[in-house]
């Protein structure tokens, strides 16, 4: 068993970890950079120790000084978190060289699946399902000739490039020979190597990730898939368990590939393998993220699992403690981003003067921030996630409504006005939720559906606050109960 | 400083230093945010005052301390019952000069709908009762007082 | 399905129904004295009435007034809560009447259940077991004749009284006679009526009920037990779902007892049925609550019904929507109560200067307050219940024990450091919570276990900030991060 | 009373009475407090001022009012444009002097651990640059002007 794990991270995922430490009984090491002093995640830490240095390189990804600070202050343990280093494999081995438990995968498995082309042979090997594709470079009549493996409609992309320079959609075999070589001409002018990249193009597909665990002792369970196909800038807003697109077949083909993908790179703890699954069924090895996802709170709703207690207890040598997969209800997280979705969901900042968050029933909310509390332009703009639980789709869908309804963030501007019309969008409650939603959706932006009435309201309780100058004393005083001495009664008996 | 606690008046001899205090091993530091620290820990730490009550919150445990202030006498006098909280004069099982004895029941009050016996102290006569079946009283009035 | 539901309560329980409306589309209406204005509950209300009058008999309690509210406002129904009405067939009755639809079972099944020994009949009609005992009228003859069938240990209680007047406690055959004239004789004197009650003596004994659900199409089924043995002053401060006393056998025997229960007076909605269980695994009828429960988030969070919304349905003619009994994992539930629990856990008062609830994975936090209410006398001392699920009982005490230390409330004395200490008490560790276990436990009353450090340090504390005057402009002024006008940004193009 | 909002400068035209404010069926009652009153039914509201800006929370939607006082000038003129958040100059893409189209980038800043560009609103000349690749900027600072 793990005794002191120092959690190599900040903000929320800091302040999961350290929780799931304090339940387990493992003493919560906290780093923190001078700017994040006082934050919530070094309060729920049983050390706090501050970083040197300024800016990301010299504090949360200066793989020396966290060592150093882990060897110093008798941690047997590092739990990376998200971001930052979770992902790096010289740390991991850093970790393990310097006689600390890497609260992770091994090194070798975070390379393997690291190198985008590596995971895809080794997937390939293992018999995952990749996005078929084939590498060209005996020029077009290989091209005509792997096309039909492929399949249409097909995508060619310069082996060499990017930015869309030499890309080409072919949506049927006539084509094909025309836009190849108009393709590999595009390839050798802009990079003077017209070798292509001939891969199935798939179109309204949705984002599904299988999540998976491992312990030391051969075991490997999959815990059912999170769909996150709602994202904006490639970041993911929303994200839920389980997918409408699965059934329970597709699911347990998704999970075995999902296994036999951690299986083929000997991976232990928590990771999760993202597929691609097409509008037919069809679905594709992405990659596998080798750490703990932001997401994972839906899958701990749905299944009743504690992941990152898991983590906790595979790295310290136990076995996983959960039984077979059990899955139950549905679970929708969305994530408050301090940023103005009016404005091309452009990053905020300010003080949380006001932070009152929903509670009641099938709520959960990881934060890392707390009422008073700045938002800087340091780090990264998500504040919290807001997650429900609720016994069928639709029920959680009213549930987030309700819960995002309730919640107040006066101070910065945060993305809760958008989640909340998500709860409501027909293609949201009818589970048609592609990539592309956001962009189909709000081809010119989006802005909030506001009637004239509540921007009327608004300015008519500003001008009441203005006039009366409300709230200038609220919590402050406290003075208008006239509360007795709390000690006048302990000295008298009543029984 | 002194503080009236749960266990009587207390004091403790501080040293300061700038912004920060310290007693026998525990540096407390004051700020936007309080901390504590032993043993090279911080804790955090809420505190806050109502009326003269600084209300603590630290590692699990909720304290008060009331702030006495120099040279004032303390208006808690040990003859006198005082009302443990708001409520309304349910009964009054004695009469002025009666003889009662410590743990006899006194009075019968009503709050946060349960009922509430005031009980003596200590031995004594009943000197004076202030209110009567019915009243209304606020918390911390003195309901009867006892001569020794 | 319902429109528009008045919620004749107050407090948490009326938040949680009205966040239950909320997210069924139904109308809420919340009915309060004036001195509850502006509290949490009617705020979370669509539509929020005040009563006239004072005091509960012409508030809370007030039929009359409620039912006109009910109909001036166009509600089709009334959801009572628990405590106040819930439990008044005359006022199910008069809604009905009036033409609304009353969320609860019949006004007859409210009546049988309510009468001791109507309900003692029907459950021995149909089956129930109840806790062995006989009405003596023929004198000392007829006690010996009927004391074999009680059982021992046994009791002789006064026909007629009550207070311990006339009480025996017998452990043995030999003893009964000579005990039994005894009784009789004090019951003579007491109440010039020598008739006793024998009745079974259930010593060690804890308090488990079963919840069960009924609908108007004929499905009634149980979710299981909750146990709810912790008590002080008789009333509950700690529940738990499953518990650590029954096994599948016994949970389905006490189920099916509780169904026989409810079908016996045609029930209809949710409801729970008592029992005591012996230390050998007898188990007896004690009394119906035809109700919602307090402790109803424990069954919730183990058995992913939402309790309240299926009322909701079954009172709007709905089936209800769950599924077979699927328990998971463990929940606890403790009561946040205003008290003292050094001093006899005596009612407190005071404001909610801070009221800082614990978040993260697996906490629920169903409260009636927030930071800056009053706590006054007039109302019932609970404000919150605390509710947290885990995989196993351990983790979820452990689980509890965390939150609670997150948990900071100052300006009214609560229960919080009791509630704590209960999480680590080897006692209910062990599972060995029996209804006596307070006085058991702390025969001479409770009081915190605090190091001197702590006690120090709080005075350290109390010291530092009233020389430095902390907390004087928390929040209050919000001045001294310098935002520019957030304006400025909104008429620019950042593609 | 006037107000900058999104939409431009806005006014309204509130009757007082007492503590409660109205206009057009909708009434706002201030106190401890703040509710709305729309229809018979009442609505909470919850609303703080941050510098200038009062920031409001109503019926699930966050607005933000910035008081305007009477006769004073405001500083958002239309010919400069400002850094929508604090942040470092990441390049300079233009020169004094250069004729630019609107919707051409400016500059390129680096906020939030993102990178944004700071693009023409309008066609025209830039006049002054006021920052060079590598500076630390605030909120709200000019960055560069435009003639048109």
């Amino acid at each position: 068993m793990l005794k002191r794990t120092l959690v190599a991270n900040r903000g929320e995922i800091a302040c999961r970890i350290l929780r799931a430490c304090r339940e387990a009984g493992i003493e919560g090491v906290a780093i923190h950079a001078a700017n994040d002093s006082g934050t919530l995640f070094t309060e729920l830490a049983d050390i706090a120790i501050q970083l040197t240095g300024e800016g990301l390189a010299e504090t949360y990804l200066n793989q020396n000084q966290i060592l150093e600070i882990a060897i110093e202050n008798g941690c047997d343990s590092i739990h990376p978190g998200f971001g930052f280093l979770s992902e790096r494999a010289d740390f991991a081995q850093a970790v393990m060289d310097a006689g600390l438990i890497w609260v992770g995968p091994s090194p070798e498995a975070i390379t393997k699946m690291g190198d985008k082309m590596t995971a895809r042979i080794t997937m390939k090997k293992a018999g995952v399902p990749v996005i078929p594709g084939e590498e060209v470079d005996g020029g077009i009549e290989e091209v005509l000739a792997v096309a039909p493996s492929v399949g249409y409609p097909l995508l060619l992309k310069a082996t060499a490039g990017g930015g869309g320079k030499g890309m080409r959609a072919v949506h049927k075999e006539e084509d094909l020979e025309s836009e190849a070589k108009a393709a590999m001409r595009e390839a050798l002018n802009a990079f003077g190597d017209d070798r292509v990249y001939v891969e199935r193009l798939l179109t309204g597909s949705r984002h599904i990730e299988i999540q998976v665990l491992a312990d030391k002792y051969g075991r490997t369970i999959h815990l059912g898939e999170r769909e996150c196909s709602v994202q904006r800038r490639h970041q993911k807003v929303f994200e839920e368990s389980p997918s409408v697109a699965l059934d329970a077949e597709l699911r347990e083909a998704m999970g075995e590939a999902a296994c036999a993908a951690a299986r083929a790179v000997d991976y232990e703890g928590a990771g999760t393998v993202e597929f691609l699954v097409t509008p037919t069924g069809d679905f594709f090895f992405l990659e596998m993220n080798t750490r703990i996802q932001v997401e994972h709170p839906v899958t701990e709703m749905v299944t009743g699992v504690d992941l990152v207690r898991e983590q906790l207890r595979i790295a310290g040598g136990e076995r996983m403690s959960c039984g077979d997969l059990n899955m139950r209800g549905h679970a929708i997280e969305v994530r408050l981003y301090a940023e103005d979705p009016a404005n091309n969901f452009l990053p905020a900042i300010g003080q949380l003067k006001r932070f009152v968050a929903p509670t009641g029933p099938g709520v959960r909310l990881d934060t890392g921030v707390r009422e008073g509390d700045a938002v800087t332009p340091d780090y990264d703009p998500m504040l919290a996630k807001l997650i429900v639980w609720a016994p069928s789709r639709n029920e959680a869908l009213q549930r987030m409504g309700r819960a995002l309804d309730e919640f107040v963030v006066l101070g910065c501007t945060t993305n809760i006005r958008f989640l909340r019309e998500l709860c409501d969008n027909p293609d949201v409650v009818d589970g048609w939720t592609t990539t592309d939603m956001i962009e189909r959706l709000w081809p010119d932006g989006w802005s909030p559906e506001m009637s004239g009435l509540i921007a009327d309201a608004g300015l008519l309780i500003a001008t009441a606050c203005e006039s009366t100058n409300h709230g200038k004393v609220r919590i402050s005083t406290g003075g208008d109960m006239s509360i007795a001495s709390p000690f006048s009664m302990i000295n008298r008996r009543f029984p | 400083m002194e503080f009236k606690t749960s266990d009587g008046r207390r004091e403790i001899d501080a040293h300061r230093d700038g912004s920060s205090f310290i007693h026998e091993g525990v540096i407390v530091h004051t700020g936007q945010e309080l901390w504590m620290e032993i043993d090279g820990r911080k804790h955090k730490v809420t505190a806050t005052k109502i009326g003269d009550v600084w209300w603590v919150h630290v590692l699990g445990h909720t304290l008060q301390y009331e702030v006495i202030e120099a040279g004032a006498v303390s208006s808690d006098d040990d003859s006198g019952l005082l009302a443990p909280m708001p409520g309304k004069i349910l009964d009054v099982l004695v009469e002025v000069g009666q003889t009662v004895s410590a743990g006899e029941a006194l009075m019968i009050m009503e709050a946060m709908k349960m009922e509430h016996k005031i009980v003596a102290g200590n031995d004594g006569v009943v000197e004076t009762i202030h209110y009567k079946t019915g009243d209304q009283v606020a918390q911390g009035a003195e309901l009867l007082s006892l001569s020794d």
